[in-house]
């Protein structure tokens, strides 16, 4: 399997083969690495490189993908380098309209603008709810509000659109 | 006289309702869990003897309706009820229903209850038995001209307080005349819609205080003893996020003094069953009353592992009229513990909340390891309680080796499919600050405000990038996978997916 | 001169590796596993922070390889060696190897192993230091007339035991003369098969005896203490099964003439790191030595419980030239203490080994409850060495309390795909003579003769034939599932269908 | 769904149907049941049944399929009432034939019968040995060694047929 593996914002081309004797035959950014990877269940791996143990948990969030390694969460990305998709939605990211989606499920409070209203980046938009704590989601940018997707008790889940900025 | 207890209706949820019926099995109780529409999955639900119905998610139509839960208490016939903290746990009317009811409540009369429910009249109280108590008014102000004139003897810096409050809400600190009359307005209706009661009052400003608590413990026949102090100064907007006990700025003399003094303001106030005095302790260590709360509190692991004592079993054994089986001279204290409230919230989000389902959960064990779980792994954290999700304690024989058997436990941890703050102990623990006990309850906040610093060691991203891989081979469904380099990657691949299914 | 240890191997798998791991990460100390091809997916080389292959999976391959683990320490720059239980625990030759290559073996010299590790030698140093111990032989019987000549002297009935022993191998209830002659020849032959040494000694048969043991830990400046006992006569074919601290029959004034005794054995044999001295103790409260383990043992958690201490910690610290840090006065004992050792083995069949993959596992947790533990969900229990797949122990202020929440733990516990003894602790935790504290060696065997009755009620088998029903429910291949009775069942198994998939 | 579920050597017909409201409804011998079944994850239920709370957890060993409910292992058998094959197949338990399986894996230690030796009831035929200890293995009924499957020193996997008698 040959793909790229984006973690921390640097592509770096990954090699793997599964030999008969079970082991892996990893090549990383075209060097071969000497590590011996495990399965111990479908979700973790202990992985021995040069002699350091590393047990690696897969710490996915719906299609946020993650890996867990000495305690920390390092998200990564794949491409298929024989696949143009991934490279084309890869560069989708900095278009001049900007969503501003709900990072956690919750309920709509306040809404501190309307379609129409110039904000500044950082200005406050919209309050969110849940657990009993409230959350004031800010502007990504400056522009303008070209639409408001919820309304006041709304409930939303992650991801949702709230509104959109221009 | 004291008479058995057979069965406990358990007036609560998630980890503190899995304790009490752990409690009731290991005394041989039957137990009783109630649920809301959220709840039926979870875990105090099957962990119960038996399990009731109680209304829709929202608690105001289900944990917090007291008739439905004493009905359910009368057909059911269970005699007595825990309110566990929070939802009912200090709501005096709930406690006299009860006892009207002939249904024991597990804690204080409704009069102790409402002698120190009140922030206002519990000060009151305090001044009546002589003790030390933040400088300030001890009844609602009802006027802004009041408060200036309380503020001006009191002089500033003061907080403002609701006398309804908890959790922070309605409180404002105020360092000069000029502030004043704003923020009493603002505390006054923050407290109006939190608490349903407006009412504020003024507490001198200390700087940098402690705070730290002290557990008290009574009988129906006269006794009542302390059982050593809990240190709650890391808190993040006045909710405590790590507790231990002892305190490590507080000595045999000290720990004397502030016991004694809770114990003389319970005994004032006809207290009975467990409950906490918090006080604040400034720089000199001098203390003050802060307020009572007559409940068992989140963090009474930390007691129970460095007294050895049970607080529910003797929460029970107390309800049932049983004498304390046990003197002041007989508590000894050993060791040191740590609490981290697990919550369901994310720490690089601005603490935000995260419910959803949990779709990983690795936990940790061990020497010194003492887990309060309220979830499993498949389980959807809802989206309409407090997100505590579990506690994990750790208790060693010194404050030191406590804080690294924490850091152990938290490096085996593992939380999937939601957020949760399990990197914000790591960091706490870690801190210099911390581990040299040169903390307050303005701690935290400074903590956080500065940057937190990770180095990433540049192999665990190789390690992790190879990992990426090979979890990618594993979940590639077979339809779109590339043809396999080899003959045995694909045997692999089958195998790894047949593991899955059996899982 | 103290020594900082920057680095350990640990000799040994399973709990007890995961054991030392965790201590070594507690304090700073880099931690290196070794593991046989059999446990390459264990958790003791996912968890610590160096791992190396040794070989094959037969211990003698392996784990058994000194020269082997030497070789890795030497190569990974560890400056000490942990050997945990078994294994090489005891091999006098290996401590001395180590000692030779400058690596510190974490245990007492092997000079004092030797002085302790062979029975009829220990005998002797017993004897010197004027023990009390059971009536016999100190030295290996040369032949059957020897052996007639010491078992007439001694009185009937006697024990044959070998004197390399361990595990009940070798070992023969010798009750009349006229037995002597085939039990000396059998004892002699196992003895000769399961250590390499056929040398077999004579003991007084003490009838129903308690097997009592006091841990006793020595430092590197002459210090000694004892930290208690632990009372382990809940045991099947010599092993033990159930462990507990303090012993319900051993006062304080008893304690401190055992600890004493111990600690006078193991100064005599210049004794130093931890190790515990086993007594049997008569009907009586006569108590007379029987061996010394030269080593830390399985259940010491029950000591670490009713002492605070962590006994892994104290070994490291001693191994690093440090002086105890508290005196004999310092140590208390508080509260009790049980352990249960889960193994893989099947109670319903002769106790028969149960090795395969673990396809579930549920953990106790909560107030009291300690686990060490050595699987995971998924993991395949090899054939190749001891069953015990973890230690759940349970604290509580009493010994009944105690009971109580181990039984309440153990409900909680399911461990799926494998037969485990869970049902065995159950049964001997709620049999009235245990629970009063009624036990000796043969306690166990006598309750194992008895019918197991469990009378099962007739709502318990109507749920499990409706869970039965809504599991099948689930598990249907969509293809082979009849029609759906109505609209939604269909769409609710594939969604139990997609959950599967997903954990 | 209906089933025929087989518990403790009583067949008990159980008709289950999941409602629209999420809830099943329940027949069990032929009576109706106001089971409130919940299913924690695909392998635990919560099932209320007059106010009484229990948990069940599937607890099958490959095809010897059992819950475990009160901390006790209850197995079970479900047949399909329109299935004849599951009937004849439960019928085909008694006939003369009897293989003597390894109920766990291990090795061979040692033959204590031949082929064509006659045994009793309870004799001992092989002893298996698996994690040093060592198991003997009885005949299930009396009668002749019709074949021995397996050698000393064999590894034998749970479930595999060792001998025959007849």
């Amino acid at each position: 399997m040959k793909r790229i593996v984006e973690i921390e914002g640097v592509k770096r081309p990954l090699s793997l083969r599964r030999l008969d004797s079970g082991e892996f035959s990893v090549e990383l950014d075209g060097q071969p690495y000497a590590a011996d990877v495990c399965q111990l269940d479908p979700r973790t791996l202990s992985i021995l490189l040069d002699g350091r143990s590393y047990r690696v948990l897969l710490d996915s969030r719906g299609d946020d993908k993650a890996v867990s390694v000495e305690a920390g969460r390092i998200p990564f990305r794949i491409e298929d380098p024989r696949s143009l998709q991934s490279r084309r939605k890869a560069d989708a990211g900095g278009s001049g309209a900007r969503p501003v989606m709900a990072s956690m499920p919750g309920r709509i409070i306040r809404l501190l603008v309307q379609q129409g209203d110039a904000v500044e980046a950082h200005q406050g938009l919209i309050v969110v709810e849940a657990m009993k704590m409230q959350n004031e989601l800010k502007a990504p940018k400056a522009g303008t509000v070209v639409r408001v997707a919820v309304e006041v008790g709304a409930t939303v889940q992650a991801g949702a659109v709230l509104l959109v900025i221009e | 006289m004291s008479q058995k207890i057979k069965k406990i209706l358990i007036a609560n949820r998630g980890e503190i309702a899995l304790r009490v019926i752990r409690a009731c099995r290991e005394l041989g109780i039957a137990s009783v869990a109630v649920y809301s529409d959220a709840d039926r999955a979870s875990l105090h639900v099957a962990h119960a003897d038996e399990a009731y119905r109680l209304g829709p998610a929202p608690a105001r139509e289900s944990y917090l309706r007291g008739d439905l839960i004493l009905d359910v208490a009368r057909q059911c016939g269970a005699e007595a009820i825990h309110p566990g903290y929070g939802f009912l746990s200090e709501n005096a009317d709930f406690a006299a229903a009860c006892e009207a009811a002939g249904v024991r409540f597990i804690g204080p009369a409704a009069s102790a209850m409402r002698m120190l429910g009140s922030k206002t009249r519990a000060r009151q109280t305090a001044d009546a038995a002589g003790l030390p108590r933040v400088p300030g008014s001890v009844q609602a102000l009802a006027s802004v001209e009041e408060a200036r004139a309380v503020a001006k003897r009191t002089g500033y810096p003061i907080m403002l307080k609701a006398a309804a409050g908890g959790g922070g809400k309605g409180m404002r600190a105020v360092r000069a005349e000029a502030e004043l009359a704003e923020a009493f307005t603002t505390a006054r209706s923050e407290a109006e819609r939190a608490f349903g009661n407006g009412d504020v009052y003024i507490e001198k400003l200390i700087e940098n205080p402690r705070h730290i608590e002290v557990q008290v413990l009574a009988d129906h026949h006269g006794h009542c003893v302390y059982l050593g102090e809990r240190e709650c100064s890391v808190q993040r907007r006045h909710q405590k996020v790590i507790e231990e006990a002892p305190s490590a700025v507080v000595d045999a003399d000290l720990r004397r003094r502030m016991g004694e003094t809770a114990v003389t303001l319970a005994q004032t106030a006809g207290y009975t069953n467990a409950g906490t005095v918090e006080f604040l302790v400034d720089q000199e260590r001098n203390f003050y009353f802060l307020e009572m709360n007559t409940r068992l509190q989140v963090e009474h692991p930390v007691t129970e592992l460095v007294t050895g004592l049970d607080l529910v079993h003797l929460q029970i054994r107390i309800a049932e009229d049983q004498p304390l089986p046990f003197t002041q001279a007989e508590v000894h204290l050993r060791g040191h513990a740590i609490e981290c409230r697990i919550y369901a919230e994310d720490p690089d989000n601005n603490f935000f909340p995260s419910p959803g389902t949990i779709t990983r959960l690795v936990q940790a064990s061990g020497p010194g390891i003492r887990e309060d779980c309220g979830i499993y792994e498949g389980w959807t954290v809802p989206l309409d309680y407090d997100p505590i999700l579990s506690k994990l304690v750790a208790y060693a024989p010194t404050r030191e080796a406590a804080i690294d058997r924490m850091l152990r436990a938290l490096g085996e941890y593992h939380v999937g499919g939601i957020a949760c703050n399990l990197g914000l102990f790591r960091r706490i623990l870690q801190d210099k600050d911390f581990r040299s006990a040169n903390i307050h309850t303005g701690y935290l906040e400074r903590l956080l405000a500065e940057p937190a610093a990770a180095p990433q060691q540049a192999v665990v991203a190789e390690v992790a990038a190879i990992a990426a891989g090979v979890f990618e081979l594993g979940q590639q469904p077979a339809s779109s996978a590339p043809a396999a380099e080899n003959g045995s990657s694909s045997n692999w691949k089958s195998a790894a997916r047949q593991e899955m299914l059996r899982r």
